[in-house]
């Protein structure tokens, strides 16, 4: 059976409507970064790139590449007006000191408590690149993870209990996958938005956790 | 649009409640944020704890505020100066607690604040009075004392420019303990010299990025040592 | 005069020593020290322990100092990229030690380093595998990992201008890790695309004041994409 | 009986002909700071301000003042070509990181192991003045103390062990005082100089703690 998901430009609009002017905020390598597009450069919403960056602006037409501006996932950016440029232990002490208003993440596994995985796929894996994800993880008021619902084999992502390695524990407050929005509250999951037509038992069957609805 | 220009003093003070733990900017008379503590004086908080460089000289500003009996304990590094005479009484008459705190343990401490850390060692004041009772270990061949972050519920600061998204600069010596500050509490509020457009700043020399900035007032009042 | 200037680079590395611990400032291809690397592969100095936020990429620079097994230990944030191909295959090979340290630390550590800090409480980590067998304990209600200053004995770092004194610029995300690394080395040597007049540094904007800097040399190399 | 003796500007003047090109140094507030108009501007030291100052040059004349610019004593001073500003965190970070070459302080008390105590008079006293002093002391490349070899009453400023409340632990490398230059050594205090004509008696008698002469 097929069923109704939100497209990946979808979750990203989802995501970015949820974000009031004025916030700080990192988005995560990978799908994260389309969160960007999706905010209209009239709402001032403040970019931070963990390699030192504050008030990062859209990709910069190929013509107008400034070599030495790249965000921490190595893409040509900009800087817009009011952006300021910091050393790589000021940037974290932003993101450490908890002056991140809200982080966006992509993940490998949920846990209903908020913990995080999405680093390393592997207790094995000796050699796993952990970036800043630690750091982002443990120090932003806010972490929201974007991600989609089941892997491509179809496990669900929204777990009971993380079996890959944590990025950090209970972290998590808000997932926004191409199925559902998601709350992690004390009891567990909360489904706060449902994408049109997906039926409740439908998310359900899909989710390894146990989901509330509200 | 962002604009973290507020309209005056009364506004920008407005919910700083009893019990806060202030930061105070500024050493000597450069960079203090002396119409933002007039501010705090007529805005009537309360059982405040201070944490500033000195405690106060004459009897205006934070001497005052002292004199009002709004202080309940002041964090410094140099409480005794050649006019601290408010301090001086308060301290002797018991009516105001007094924590010491090595000038550099003292910015390293609202640094931790401001960068998450939790507590950090450092040799500073390790074998003195100030370390006394405090956890020590060795490390890489030195003992080290154990200091804890000291964040603030509110710091006032002065700059020299501030932008409506709260970037800062500041001017020469006026620096100093402004910028740590800043970064070191949950509501920072500026007073500036200059307002700045938008973009007019340079991105390589914006000191105090805006993240770390809640509210701006322009007070141009010019010379620091009038 | 001071004259932190040298005429080449073979000067400035004369004295690496074999064993050293050598920190590379960059971060992506944007303010990395290529051509002092490349003079540390023709030093010749080895048994390295290298600091860095990557293991290197493709086979130049930090991948071909692996490559000539120069390198005995890697500490660095990113190990697996695009094209880290010499690193992979020689730490499947156990030719390469590793150190993963989540990227605000590996910042924190040597910014620890570079203030005379021994040691710092952070969250970060806190529960996963990279804080297993390290020291713990709640602070402010929060657990905290200890985690130990990581300084060099030599520091590789690319700036934007420098002057004699060894005043140094960087250029908008060419700073990242260089300023921290230049004070947290016992030996700092700079690379720098620009040479500038004592005095023609604007003051307020110095990222990083010479006092962290030993040499410098002049390559004027242009765009970081080249 | 009346002893040759250096002036302070003699202290000063004899200290700072020991500061070689390219140092960066702080002088400590008071009597220190006179070791500033002994260095020759021909020769490059870098004199730095706790309060955020490196490169701070000589006092401004009275119609050239900028009140903006002072230094930790709270005089006004001025910035040489090449000196840069920094905040109060970065300046500690400078000293306690072991930046400065050197650092020259008073002191009340300097114990012939190099233990140092120079700000609080009794242990009695509740509320001294620290400053930045303990964080120089500990700090600094080299800590030496610029100060009168007795008190006003006549005793020793050069002790075995200190009596009053200490700053640092055996920081202390080198001592100028009005009668002598000593190094402290692992054996105590090593006489390098004397006031010209004093004997090594007369020194010795002025003095508490045991003198080696080499």
């Amino acid at each position: 059976m097929d069923i109704t998901t939100w497209s990946r430009p979808q979750m990203a609009g989802r995501l970015a409507a949820d974000i009031p002017e004025g916030w700080c905020v990192n988005l995560g390598i990978g799908i994260p970064t389309m969160v960007a597009d999706h905010v209209p450069l009239e709402r001032e919403v403040i970019f931070h790139s963990e390699n030192g960056v504050l008030g990062m602006g859209p990709a910069p037409p190929g013509d107008r590449i400034d070599p030495w501006l790249i965000n921490a996932g190595k893409q040509h950016v900009t800087l817009r007006p009011g952006g300021a440029f910091v050393h790589h232990a000021d940037s974290f002490a932003m993101i450490r000191g908890g002056h991140l208003d809200l982080c966006v993440l992509g993940a490998f596994e949920v846990a209903q408590n908020g913990d995080l995985a999405n680093w390393a796929t592997s207790e094995n894996d000796t050699a796993p690149a952990v970036g800043g994800a630690m750091d982002l993880a443990a120090g932003a008021k806010r972490v929201w993870v974007m991600m989609e619902h089941t892997t491509k084999e179809g496990r669900s992502k929204l777990v009971r209990r993380c079996s890959y390695p944590l990025t950090a524990l209970g972290c998590v407050r808000r997932v926004y996958t191409n199925l559902a929005v998601l709350d992690v509250t004390a009891d567990g999951f909360a489904v706060i938005d449902i994408a049109p037509g997906l039926s409740r038992d439908t998310l359900a069957a899909r989710t390894d956790a146990p989901l509330r609805f509200v | 649009m962002i604009d973290k220009f507020v309209r005056d003093i009364a506004s920008a003070m407005a919910d700083i409640a009893d019990g806060s733990t202030v930061l105070l900017g500024g050493f000597g008379p450069v960079g203090q944020p002396n119409q933002l503590i007039d501010g705090l004086i007529e805005q009537g908080a309360r059982d405040l704890t201070v944490v500033a460089n000195n405690a106060g000289n004459g009897r205006t500003g934070l001497a005052q505020l002292m004199e009002l009996g709004r202080v309940r304990r002041i964090v410094c590094s140099f409480p005794r100066s050649a006019n601290s005479t408010v301090f001086e009484e308060l301290y002797r008459a018991g009516k105001i607690e007094l924590e010491i705190v090595p000038q550099g343990t003292l910015a390293e401490r609202m640094r931790a604040a401001g960068a998450g850390i939790g507590a950090f060692y450092t040799p500073t004041a390790y074998g003195t009075p100030l370390a006394r009772d405090k956890e020590t270990r060795e490390i890489g061949g030195r003992q080290q004392v154990l200091e804890y972050a000291l964040g603030g519920d509110v710091a006032l600061i002065e700059a020299w420019q501030a932008d409506r998204w709260g970037n800062l600069t500041y001017r020469e010596s006026g620096r100093n303990f402004n910028p740590v500050m800043a970064a070191a509490a949950r509501l920072t509020i500026a007073q500036t010299q200059h307002v700045a457009a938008l973009g007019s700043l340079d991105p390589e020399a914006i000191v105090t990025p805006g993240i770390y900035v809640d509210r701006v007032v322009h007070v141009p009042y010019g010379d620091p040592r009038a």
